[in-house]
């Protein structure tokens, strides 16, 4: 079973793409059930994937066909000619080894739950069918990403993916801020995916047989060729081509300069947020680390430099989400963070603990993808009964509304907290149990650096776990209170947000267009139908600022506990699979963690990571004691401050304005950013517009004028409109000029 | 002038002069008006002599039978081409393009190319040649019209063609794969062309990109011996030539779109010919959209 | 690499017979007025072409000359849909098929360059004598408009 | 080519064609023996006994009859209409095999002789299709030279519905190629003779049910019987496009759509019935008595098939024009892609496993 599964793997991407097609082209005439064929298609690819997970041994590789070879000739086959012999092969060839099957298997598993979730939060919305499609488009691209074995069909598909964002995070393309922050990470990745595209073409001019696959790159030999080979300020090609890559990992998994897109990225459908956002593509980049870590391990400094930038990000991320007070953007920059600790234990994989710190991250990875997911999703289903509000000061206390959510919410918070036995626990203490190592690491050049990094990082762990505690407590504990047009606080948020494109919706939440709005007749002019939900689940929020609310919910909080129509626990079918993840976050930390070491030796039967360095690594007490205790403080500091509404923050906040000032606005990077590309780029452009419509276009003018002059009266008549003349000329010349070419040549 | 012998030189131009003239008699007049019988026979003859002036040069292949297959499908193909594009009637013009079409299949089948004649046969004369007999019966039921009975410049057109097929005819024959050593290499000679292998001609860059091994034949093939065909050429259109493949079946499906864009019945674009046109107009147009 | 059962006089065959369809085909196309005719005409020379790459195919004992004829042949069948409905689009407008009733695309303010006016007149073929003249009997329905024959008209 | 084979070949022509044409005068004594069965009545039963001297007399009528060519027809395309539906209906059976032929053929001193009149066609359905596909010549030729409303319409509807179910048939019949990996009728049959379960033979109707039955509806269609004879239409078109016929004329009209239909029979046997395949005979099994047995079965199955034919026609009523296009456009062609594609898919899927 599982050996002809592994020589069709190329089924798992296709079975979502075919559930999305037909979502799609079902189209309405499918009643709103188009999330089946969607949810079958994935779940299908889930149950195959687990089944090979079972069943492998090894690594396989399979090619399922050739779409465009062109090799060269026996003369050029030289294999030592480099750029100057040729040859293109394109073949669609997917592998199955520990990395790839543990990708696959915990990105339909979690695309799965996501997607039941979708199906239930997504309901009644006009483009329902488009939505799933996406969803299936971006489950096969994902699972091609992680399953192709080569390195242009990578590439293609991580464009794949990045379309599938685009789509998704402006899903409600009539809605400005969704559009511009779709458009926004469109950009942002496109300025990584071109880093990886240059890498990707040195790799094919430099490789041997210009072969790209990952059996050819990801070796001994090829790394020393390529290191060997001097390109461009006397660093080596493998230099640049990791750094390279790097620089396009940086892109997808928004490290540090390039993270900017993913908070904006939040305007999206919360599913989308919690399924590529946070637990699967955005996670691209580590795994291209990982797969390329063979490559990476021969250049320390670069590897030095991924710790650092990984170190640097998680601890900015980590202090900008301190102050936030949107619980969807919380969440997103503690996803930036956690990927800043996997880029973290990326970079510690020196020496002989190479092994063991790649293995530390892609397990954060793993179960990262957990509990964020579960956290996503659990702050979704908030929205849900909020009505689209998701600004935390606008509502608290929820806990005895929402039992289920509140409950797997506070277990996704202890898993990204990194509490014992929770899932997070176990990954992070093994990234800090190698960050650790490698600063004790005697044959590590600068291990001060790393000693340095493991304090980071640690403190970072009491930042993430004191705003994760912040966030729960105060959207579930405290004193009940729901969203009302009429709070004070409802209408502040414009100011705070207002360098945000989502300023003129903040007081309506980030899932939904304003009612009465124009936007919202644009968008359902272009959808072409009405979005229920709006109306009927949340009229605290239909009633726009300007109109009193008439419905009188939004008065007396404490009085209407008990409204059928707003506030409520969301249905099972968003529940249940909340539920699943939240048995994932306690589990497969202890399931695949340490105490079993399943998960190692799944990830040890990827081939290139044989040859990475390993040694023996016992459990360390003392970074599971440290960062435990880490946790336990952060914990204890927000439940201090945060459980029952105490004045401390506030007085925090005065006593250092200007931090808090600039963690409340992310540190000014926006603003950063506009000032030092966005402007110049603009005065080049002013620059080139003006030469382009004086220089070049009179320059055109001049050459156009000639001709014009020549062909006015002698060659206008040749053009009678007639297509036999111009045939008779076509003829007569050919003719002649064979002619010519006989009797004179 | 050194390329051609005078002999063949006067053959060529004696082609190009007779079936000038004898095409010319043939065609309709300019201006529509009847020819009379006598020169139609003239024209008749003058362009069966041009056509049997080109077997000369044909070389008989193979034998007997294969000779006798040979000659009768070109001047079966020869003679269909002139009468196709003399005929008055568009429905023998159709006809005939049919025999041309029979008569290059069976050419096809005596190059060994016995899909290709298959094919050609199922999409041409099945299929292209019958819709096009669709249109024109449906367009002109009754009669022939003014532009089927008059031709446009009738002798410029036929010099034209006929300098072509001297051109190409002296281009085709002049020396190249029989010439000697001393003689100078003609660039232009279809032989010289042909004679040099692929992989050092002048389109060796494109021949060693193109092709690999299974686009060749297995082996030379043994005097008399039929190569597996049609599970050789499949095997070289899904490898070597996938994309050809692909590129032909997207061709093919836009096509299909687009004819269907265009041939679907639309309201009149003049709105003051609404009622007139309506009704005459969708006869003609549904069969299109059907075939 | 060449076919020893196939030498370059064989191959000349085939390119002397597709060079006379090509040119045959050419003349058809420059002569013709019918848009039909024209088309076939031009199938016709594609017709040549296809023997032409057959012919090299053999000689040169590989299968890329068969290829390409796939292609062409696709290309015509592809061509042959489109025209189709563009003729019929066509003569949906003029009810004609004559070419030279389309040279709108000439250069603005040059005359037309095939003046019919010098036409013989249309005698139509005769009908069946046979057909009976029935008398005209009951109200004479209204006619319709004339159909728009000629575009000057 | 030695001579002896030219002459072989040349007496396999002419048996059958001779037997072939003979059949067809007493498949329309059979048939008219199965219309009067089922509108319950008695059926020709004066010229002989049981009526079995019908056929000559049939024949003798449509020779001595007088040859009328009416006028304003288009006289050299009135006549070759009729000329070409019994060419192309004849030339059909070149590479249909009655027999085993090919690698299974028996023997003579070593030389097989082959039940085909031309053996190791590299193209055998390819071919069959591209003569199929000449016969619309046929009808829109008569239709269009009779010079007469009736004709022109009869024969513009008969050829627009053969060009269009030419295209269902031929996709259908591709499943089976794929699976034998030849277009040869004798790769195909011995195709389905070689696999199997067990007991139930691989026929083309077990394993290619969705094809069988769009290849039996279009060959329905190809062949202008009864739910399909829009083209004819007695009732409706005076006889379609060989209303201006008479005589032997039209005869040889009658003729050729008799021959298709043992021609669409034989293929239906062959690719979908399994050809000579019968439980006792194999293909290792190339004994003289073998071969005959083989003859036998398969002209045994062509006759079930050429009854069910004749059966269906007065089962089901005739359909409308749009009905029909209809089917071919909108059922028929996507149904026969779905069967191509979901037939590629397994057999990428077990490649190398059956």
């Amino acid at each position: 079973m599982a050996e002809s599964l592994i020589r069709n793997v190329w089924l798992i991407p296709l079975l979502p793409l075919l559930g999305g097609l037909i979502a799609i082209l079902g189209g309405r005439r499918l009643n709103g059930w188009n999330h089946i064929p969607v949810v079958a298609g994935i779940g299908l690819s889930f149950l195959l994937s687990a089944i090979i997970l079972l069943g492998m041994e090894g690594a396989h590789e399979t090619e399922a066909y050739s779409w465009i070879g062109i090799a060269p000739t026996s003369s050029a086959a030289d294999p030592s000619s480099g750029p100057n012999g040729w040859s293109l092969v394109v073949p669609v060839e997917f592998r199955v080894d520990g990395l790839t099957i543990m990708m696959l298997t915990m990105v339909t598993f979690v695309a799965a739950l996501v997607a039941v979730f979708a199906a239930g939060y997504m309901v009644g919305d006009p483009g329902y069918p488009r939505f799933f499609f996406v969803f299936g488009l971006f489950v096969f691209s994902m699972t091609g990403l992680v399953s192709s074995s080569n390195f242009l069909l990578t590439y293609a598909f991580w464009e794949g993916v990045g379309v599938c964002s685009y789509l998704l995070i402006g899903f409600w393309y009539a809605k400005p801020a969704a559009a511009e922050a779709a458009k926004k990470a469109f950009l942002v990745n496109r300025v990584g995916d071109f880093g990886f595209a240059i890498a990707l073409f040195l790799l094919w001019t430099y490789a041997p047989n210009h072969d790209l696959s990952y059996a050819n790159i990801l070796t001994i030999e090829t790394r020393d060729a390529l290191a060997n080979t001097e390109l461009l300020f006397g660093q080596s090609a493998l230099f640049w081509i990791v750094a390279l890559l790097f620089w396009g990992a940086t892109a997808k998994s928004a490290q540090i300069p390039l993270y900017v897109w993913l908070p904006d990225a939040m305007e999206g459908p919360t599913p989308v947020s919690a399924l590529i956002h946070a637990a699967t593509m955005v996670t691209a980049g580590v795994y291209l680390l990982a797969r390329t870590s063979l490559l990476l391990a021969a250049e320390p400094a670069l590897q030095m430099v991924v710790a650092v930038i990984g170190c640097a990000t998680a601890l900015l991320a980590a202090l900008i989400a301190l102050t936030q007070t949107d619980l969807k953007r919380v969440l997103a920059y503690s996803t930036v963070s956690q990927i800043g600790f996997m880029f973290m234990g990326i970079g510690a994989g020196v020496g002989h603990i190479a092994q063991f710190a790649i293995i530390g991250a892609l397990f954060h990875l793993f179960t990262h993808a957990f509990f964020k997911a579960l956290l996503f999703l659990g702050s979704g289903s908030v929205m849900h009964a909020m009505g689209g509000v998701i600004d935390m000061r606008r509502f608290s206390g929820l806990r005895h509304r929402m039992p289920y959510t509140c409950w797997t919410f506070a277990i996704g918070a202890l898993a990204l907290c990194g509490l014992p036995p929770f899932a997070g626990f176990w990954s992070k203490d093994e990234i800090l149990a190698s960050l650790k190592a490698a600063g004790h690491d005697e044959h590590v050049a600068s291990g001060g650096v790393y000693t340095g990094i493991y304090w980071v990082a640690t403190f970072t762990a009491l930042l993430t776990a004191f705003y994760t505690g912040r966030a729960f407590f105060l959207t579930f504990f405290g004193p009940e209170k729901l969203p009302s047009p009429d709070d004070p606080e409802a209408l502040g948020a414009d100011d705070h947000h207002g360098a945000h494109a989502s300023s003129d919706h903040a007081a309506l939440g980030v899932d939904t267009p304003a009612p009465d709005s124009p936007e919202l007749s644009r968008y359902e002019a272009a959808m072409g139908s009405h979005r229920p939900e709006v109306g009927s689940h949340a009229p605290g929020a239909s009633a726009t600022p300007h109109e009193p609310a008439s419905h009188g919910h939004g008065h007396d909080d404490g009085h209407h506990g008990h409204d059928s129509h707003f506030g409520h626990e969301s249905p099972p079918i968003m529940t249940v699979p909340l539920m699943v993840l939240a048995a994932g976050a306690v589990l497969v930390g202890i399931l695949f963690g340490p105490p079993t070491h399943w998960f190692g030796h799944l990830i040890e039967e990827t081939p290139s990571f044989e040859l990475l360095g390993h040694g023996e690594h016992a459990f360390d007490w003392g970074t599971a004691v440290s960062g435990t205790l880490a946790g336990l403080i952060g914990l204890g500091l927000a439940a201090l401050m945060y459980a029952r509404r105490t004045e401390i923050p506030a007085r925090i906040s005065a006593l250092v304005p200007p931090l808090a000032k600039a963690s409340w606005n992310k540190f000014y990077v926006d603003e950063i950013y506009a000032l030092l590309i966005v402007t110049p780029t603009r005065l080049v452009a002013t620059a080139c517009r003006y030469f382009d419509v004086y220089v070049v276009d009179g320059l055109v003018r001049l050459v156009a004028f000639v001709p014009r002059l020549i062909g006015g009266d002698a060659l206008r008549p040749i053009q009678n409109g007639l297509i036999q003349s111009y045939a008779v000329m076509t003829a007569m010349g050919v003719a002649l000029l064979l002619i010519v070419l006989m009797f004179v040549g | 002038m050194t390329l051609l012998d005078s002999r063949d030189l006067a053959l060529i131009a004696a082609i190009v002069a007779l079936g000038w003239v004898g095409i010319w008699l043939l065609l309709p007049h300019r201006h529509g008006g009847v020819k009379t019988a006598r020169a139609y026979r003239v024209g008749a003859l003058l362009s069966a002599i041009a056509v049997l002036l080109v077997l000369p040069y044909l070389t008989p292949p193979g034998d007997l039978l294969a000779r006798l297959f040979f000659y009768s499908f070109s001047l079966l193909a020869l003679l269909g081409a002139v009468l196709m594009i003399t005929a008055r009637n568009p429905v023998n013009s159709a006809l005939w393009f049919a025999v041309v079409v029979l008569s290059s299949s069976g050419l096809f089948l005596l190059a060994g190319a016995q899909f290709l004649a298959a094919g050609t046969v199922i999409v041409y004369a099945g299929a292209i040649i019958v819709t096009f007999l669709f249109v024109i019966m449906l367009a002109q039921s009754h009669g022939q019209a003014i532009y089927d009975r008059s031709a446009r410049r009738p002798l410029a057109a036929s010099l034209t063609g006929m300098l072509l097929l001297g051109a190409l005819i002296s281009a085709i024959i002049a020396p190249g794969a029989t010439r000697k050593d001393g003689d100078p290499a003609p660039i232009y000679s279809v032989g010289a062309i042909a004679d040099q292998p692929p992989a050092d001609g002048p389109i060796a860059a494109v021949t060693a990109q193109a092709l690999t091994e299974t686009s060749r034949l297995p082996r030379p093939l043994e005097q008399g011996e039929t190569p597996a065909h049609v599970a050789g050429l499949g095997a070289t259109l899904f490898t070597d030539h996938l994309l050809t493949v692909q590129v032909v079946g997207l061709l093919l499906f836009v096509a299909l779109i687009g004819a269907v864009a265009i041939a679907t019945p639309k309201a009149p674009i003049r709105p003051d010919r609404s009622t007139a046109s309506s009704s005459p107009g969708s006869a003609t147009t549904n069969p299109g959209g059907v075939s | 690499m060449t076919d020893p059962s196939f030498p370059f006089e064989y191959l000349s065959n085939y390119l002397i017979i597709g060079a006379a369809l090509m040119a045959l085909g050419m003349l058809g196309f420059l002569s013709r007025r019918n848009l039909i005719v024209m088309f076939l005409s031009a199938e016709m020379m594609l017709q040549g072409v296809a023997l032409t790459l057959v012919g090299f195919s053999r000689y040169h004992g590989n299968w890329t000359g068969q290829v390409f004829t796939i292609v062409m042949l696709t290309v015509a069948a592809s061509e042959a849909a489109l025209a189709l409905a563009l003729i019929l689009v066509l003569f949906h407008r003029i009810r004609s098929l004559d070419v030279t009733l389309w040279q709108d695309l000439r250069e603005t303010g040059l005359p037309e360059s095939v003046d019919t006016s010098g036409a013989e007149p249309y005698e139509p073929v005769p009908g069946p004598e046979s057909y009976p003249h029935l008398t005209p009997s009951g109200v004479e329905p209204p006619h319709p408009r004339q159909p728009w024959e000629q575009r000057r008209g | 080519m030695a001579t002896w084979q030219i002459a072989v070949i040349l007496v396999k022509i002419f048996l059958i064609v001779g037997l072939f044409q003979g059949a067809v005068a007493y498949m329309i004594l059979l048939e008219r023996k199965i219309a009067a069965w089922a509108q319950d009545r008695i059926g020709p039963n004066r010229c002989g006994p049981l009526g079995l001297l019908q056929p000559l007399a049939d024949g003798a009528k449509m020779l001595l009859k007088e040859d009328v060519i009416p006028g304003y027809v288009n006289k050299p395309l009135y006549i070759l209409a009729p000329a070409i539906a019994i060419v192309m209906a004849t030339i059909g059976f070149a590479v249909v095999p009655f027999g085993p032929a090919g690698l299974d053929a028996p023997t003579v001193n070593g030389n097989p002789i082959h039940f085909q009149i031309a053996p190791n066609v590299d193209i055998g359905i390819l071919y069959v299709f591209a003569i199929g596909s000449l016969a619309v010549y046929a009808v829109i030729l008569g239709g269009y030279a009779s010079n007469n409303k009736y004709s022109f319409l009869g024969g513009l509807r008969n050829s627009a519905q053969i060009i269009s179910y030419e295209i269902p048939l031929g996709l259908s019949v591709l499943g089976m190629v794929m699976l034998a990996r030849s277009l040869e009728l004798n790769d195909v049959m011995s195709w389905q003779d070689r696999n199997g379960l067990g007991p139930i033979p691989a026929w083309g109707v077990f394993v290619q049910p969705l094809a069988f039955l769009i290849f039996l509806v279009s060959a329905f269609a190809e062949t202008n019987r009864l739910p399909f004879d829009l083209a004819e239409a007695e009732q409706e078109l005076v006889g379609g496009f060989h209303t201006e016929y008479s005589a032997m004329k039209f005869g040889m009209f009658f003729l050729g759509e008799y021959l298709h239909v043992i021609t669409v029979s034989f293929l239906t046997v062959i690719l979908f019935f399994g050809g000579w395949d019968a439980p006792f005979l194999g293909v290792e099994d190339t004994s003289w008595i073998a071969a005959v047995l083989k003859v036998g079965v398969i002209f045994f199955k062509v006759t079930l098939m050429v009854i069910f034919i004749m059966w269906i026609r007065w089962t089901l009523p005739r359909f409308r024009y749009d009905q029909l296009m209809n089917l071919a456009w909108k059922a028929l062609i996507p149904l026969a892609l779905l069967n191509l594609v979901v037939t590629m898919v397994l057999i990428q899927l077990f490649r190398g496993v059956g």
